[in-house]
């Protein structure tokens, strides 16, 4: 009872506080200063349509960079934890459905393909790296499920993760020498503006982070999927 | 045949690259051709499920009709689904029934189910072998087997055609 | 009047929403809450391709098409796990 | 009327969930439940973030037929929320996969969810 | 003003949805109510012009994170019936 | 022009309308197999007809309209047919008005026998 009543307390007096920044709050009506900077140069100096994406992979690369370290570490964290079980073969209880085979087939390569437009195009429109990574995952989930074509490899995914990551570093450091700062894209020619190849090094390095979060999502799936209840 | 296969599904996968990009420009077409290759030969050199469509004249004729039944379909058991949502005495019948089906290829069995699916009032439920087993918001008459038939019939004519 | 008729059709749907809620908080089983869930992802496809109209902006298709393809993951792995079978 | 405009209706939501996730957070016993409140907290701060990017009237910082390149400045809403956020998210999930796989270990180490069994963590 | 009606009605959902995900007594339920706050949310950031952020959200939030639940879910399930 | 916008939102009108008939029959159908198919077949047709409508105002969108139809088409019978079979798995009771239900007596059948 006294437990739930200084929660209670709590409650409230976050919701006050809370209740004052709200009540303090007012909507701006012009672009702060930093975001007029980047609405006015960004497209020039970068060549993307998106500005969202223009931020994240230029101007804050470094954000970026640590926030794929973030998931890497996770992913590593989860594959120690969980593997030390013993693995056990258990059947399912019910047979995979020959539509949902079927469809599987037919969905899969659509899957991936929209997969890789949307990291590839990712300066043009909404999405991006990490929503590429993302419908990667949900493709290998779909593989898991059907259990059709050929086996996921490990060390390819390894193999993937490890490529991706390298590369990112070396593009960034490659911005350095070759060009303002890290992850300056002006490594590569910024192409006519609102066409694919218009943003210089910004699909590439997109590409190299879509394929890094896929690889470390499907990991974590992958583990989560294969180690079957734990026994001791 | 495992090239018309990979053909199929590389046409396929180029055909929604271009729509999804919206332009004809090189290099689009170039990155698109690239990936929807690599995809089409490390995914489809096992499954089988494209073989089967058969690339004759006829085929586009029959599928344009299949469209039509289908769509005309569509529209009709909506408005008999609805009209049995809306009525206030809720007149159902519901039931699984039991229908055979004369197709082989997988293809076309993933067809005729997602129609059967599609149109209100049907709902396949379970397929084993060629048997479907149909789920319905109302079954017509006593005689469970013909209606069973009817529904499948209706579709599987023209699927016949197009994948034998 | 076009937009006057899209206005009642976003409103037509922000209703179906409501009612879809209603049933899955009364849901007898898990199943009928997951087909609440696969109901209201398809019927919000709709509603955002409307919102691209009423924004004027083609990017907004790409949003719906994500949906498209996410509804059916999770469905299916609610369903595999419903069946014991993941 | 100032808070009827869907800023501060969005605004709110975000704070509403926010005590609401927090409210989880402190009061449920089964670890799975925390877990979920901290992803509802998760979404309610993401809310918050880009409803003060929010600008009245304006569009999607996305430069097309719609918006030019020149007049951008005057067109588009805030997209540095919107960055930070979409970040933010992918790191949401992120962390929730590893206080799950946490959970897990936790309940192979004790067979129970309730936290109040979980002895080797009181002193 | 219309905008803001449907927003008003999303977020009543979005309330009723988190009290449901944290006092529901089935694990599953709970989830699943907590995907349908991502969606809405995701619905909401369409509102707020922010398509980077509701595209994310809605693959992420409303489908992987639901994804990985059920994944946890099912393990503990399975540890459940060896016991 | 105008009267091709006038049609689509007539279009997208009669799909709002099919969604909401979704949304009552979800809440009126007695058991789980009749809200599957009131559910997600009505939900289905009304967001097709709502694309469609948006496609015929805007015409120059209409291609990716299209492929996200066709889309909806595979994948959402698939999944709605997946969720049925695990619901007739774990025995989800029918409602007390149905009639016949040959998918279980079939099972019976297999498992008697075995």
């Amino acid at each position: 009872m006294i437990r739930n009543s200084i929660l209670i307390l709590l409650i409230a007096g976050m919701a006050w506080i809370l209740f004052q920044e709200f009540s303090a709050y007012h909507g701006a009506d012009k672009l702060n200063s930093i975001s007029e900077y980047y609405a006015k140069n960004a497209p020039t100096e970068t060549g993307a349509a998106n500005l969202v994406t223009a931020i994240v992979v230029t101007y804050r690369g470094f954000d970026t960079l640590g926030e794929v370290t973030i998931l890497f570490l996770t992913a590593a964290i989860i594959g120690f934890m969980i593997s030390t079980g013993k693995k056990t073969d258990r059947k399912p209880e019910q047979s995979n459905s020959e539509l949902l085979e079927t469809a599987s087939n037919v969905l899969l390569p659509i899957l991936i393909l929209v997969g890789v437009y949307i990291f590839i195009n990712g300066h043009l429109t909404p999405g991006g790296g990490f929503l590429g990574g993302a419908v990667l995952a949900s493709a290998i989930i779909l593989w898991l499920m059907s259990a059709t074509g050929p086996k996921i490899s490990h060390a390819l995914l390894e193999v993937t993760e490890a490529f991706s990551g390298f590369g990112f570093v070396i593009l960034g450091v490659l911005g350095i020498v070759l060009a303002g700062g890290f992850l300056d894209n002006k490594i590569l020619h910024l192409g006519t503006f609102g066409t694919l190849l218009s943003a210089g090094a910004i699909p590439v390095i997109y590409s190299l982070i879509g394929l890094k979060v896929g690889a470390e999502l499907s990991k974590i799936i992958i583990v989560l999927n294969q180690t079957q209840g734990e026994e001791k | 045949m495992k090239f018309k296969g990979i053909f199929v599904v590389f046409v396929m996968l180029l055909a929604i690259w271009l729509v999804l990009n919206n332009t004809l420009q090189m290099a689009p077409l170039l990155i698109g051709a690239g990936v929807s290759l690599l995809l089409s030969v490390v995914l489809c050199t096992k499954c089988s499920v494209f073989n089967d469509i058969r690339l004759t004249p006829k085929t586009f004729y029959y599928t344009l009709v299949y469209l039509g039944v289908f769509i005309v379909e569509l529209v009709k058991s909506n408005f008999d689904i609805a009209m049995r949502v809306l009525n206030p005495a809720l007149p159902i019948n519901p039931g699984i029934i039991k229908a055979e089906t004369i197709l082989k290829s997988k293809m076309a069995r993933l067809i005729l189910a997602n129609s059967i699916t599609l149109t209100p009032g049907t709902f396949t439920i379970d397929i084993k072998e060629n048997i479907l087993y149909i789920h319905c918001v109302h079954i017509d008459g006593d005689n469970t087997e013909k209606y069973a038939q009817s529904i499948v019939r209706k579709f599987e004519k023209y699927l016949e055609v197009l994948y034998g | 009047m076009v937009n006057i008729l899209l206005s009642i059709a976003l409103g037509i749907i922000v209703i179906s929403f409501i009612l879809v809620i209603v049933r899955f908080m009364l849901g007898d089983t898990v199943v009928d809450r997951v087909v609440a869930l696969d109901v209201l992802t398809v019927s919000s496809i709709g509603l955002i391709v409307m919102l691209a109209h009423f924004f004027g902006r083609v990017i907004y298709i790409d949003v719906s098409i994500v949906y498209g393809i996410l509804s059916f993951i999770g469905v299916i792995v609610i369903a595999k796990f419903l069946a014991k079978s993941l | 009327m100032k808070y009827f405009n869907i800023e501060y209706i969005s605004m709110a939501t975000g704070l509403f969930l926010f005590l609401v996730g927090l409210w989880g957070i402190i009061s449920q016993k089964n670890i799975i439940k925390i877990i979920i409140s901290f992803s509802v907290l998760d979404t309610s701060i993401h809310l918050i973030l880009v409803s003060i990017g929010y600008i009245r009237n304006k569009t999607a910082p996305i430069i097309d037929g719609v918006v030019s390149k020149t007049d951008a400045a005057t067109k588009i809403v805030d997209p540095l929320p919107q960055a930070l956020v979409l970040t933010a998210i992918v790191i949401g999930v992120g962390v929730t996969a590893l206080m799950l796989t946490y959970a897990l270990r936790m309940y192979s180490e004790n067979k129970t969810l309730e936290i109040n069994k979980y002895k080797s963590l009181k002193w | 003003m219309m905008y803001s009606l449907i927003i008003i009605v999303m977020s009543l959902i979005m309330l009723v949805m988190a009290f449901m995900a944290i006092h529901h007594k089935n694990l599953q339920v709970a989830v699943i109510a907590s995907g349908i706050i991502s969606l809405f949310a995701s619905v909401i950031y369409i509102f707020l012009a922010a398509p980077d952020v509701a595209i994310t959200e809605a693959s992420i939030g409303s489908a992987l994170t639901v994804v990985i639940f059920f994944y946890v879910l099912n393990k503990i399930r399975q540890s459940d019936d060896t016991k | 022009m105008e009267y091709l916008e006038i049609i689509g939102a007539i279009v997208t009108l009669i799909g709002a309308m099919f969604i909401l008939f979704a949304g009552i029959g979800l809440l009126r159908m007695p058991d789980i197999y009749n809200r599957i198919q009131a559910g997600t077949k009505a939900s289905t047709l009304g967001s097709m007809l709502t694309l469609l409508g948006i496609g015929l105002i805007h015409p120059d969108w209409l291609l990716k309209i299209v492929l996200l139809i066709i889309f909806i088409l595979i994948s959402n019978p698939v999944s709605s047919h997946v969720l049925g079979r695990a619901a007739h798995f774990i025995k989800v009771p029918l409602s007390s008005r149905t009639a016949v239900d040959k998918l279980a007596e079939d099972e019976d059948r297999v498992t008697q026998s075995k």
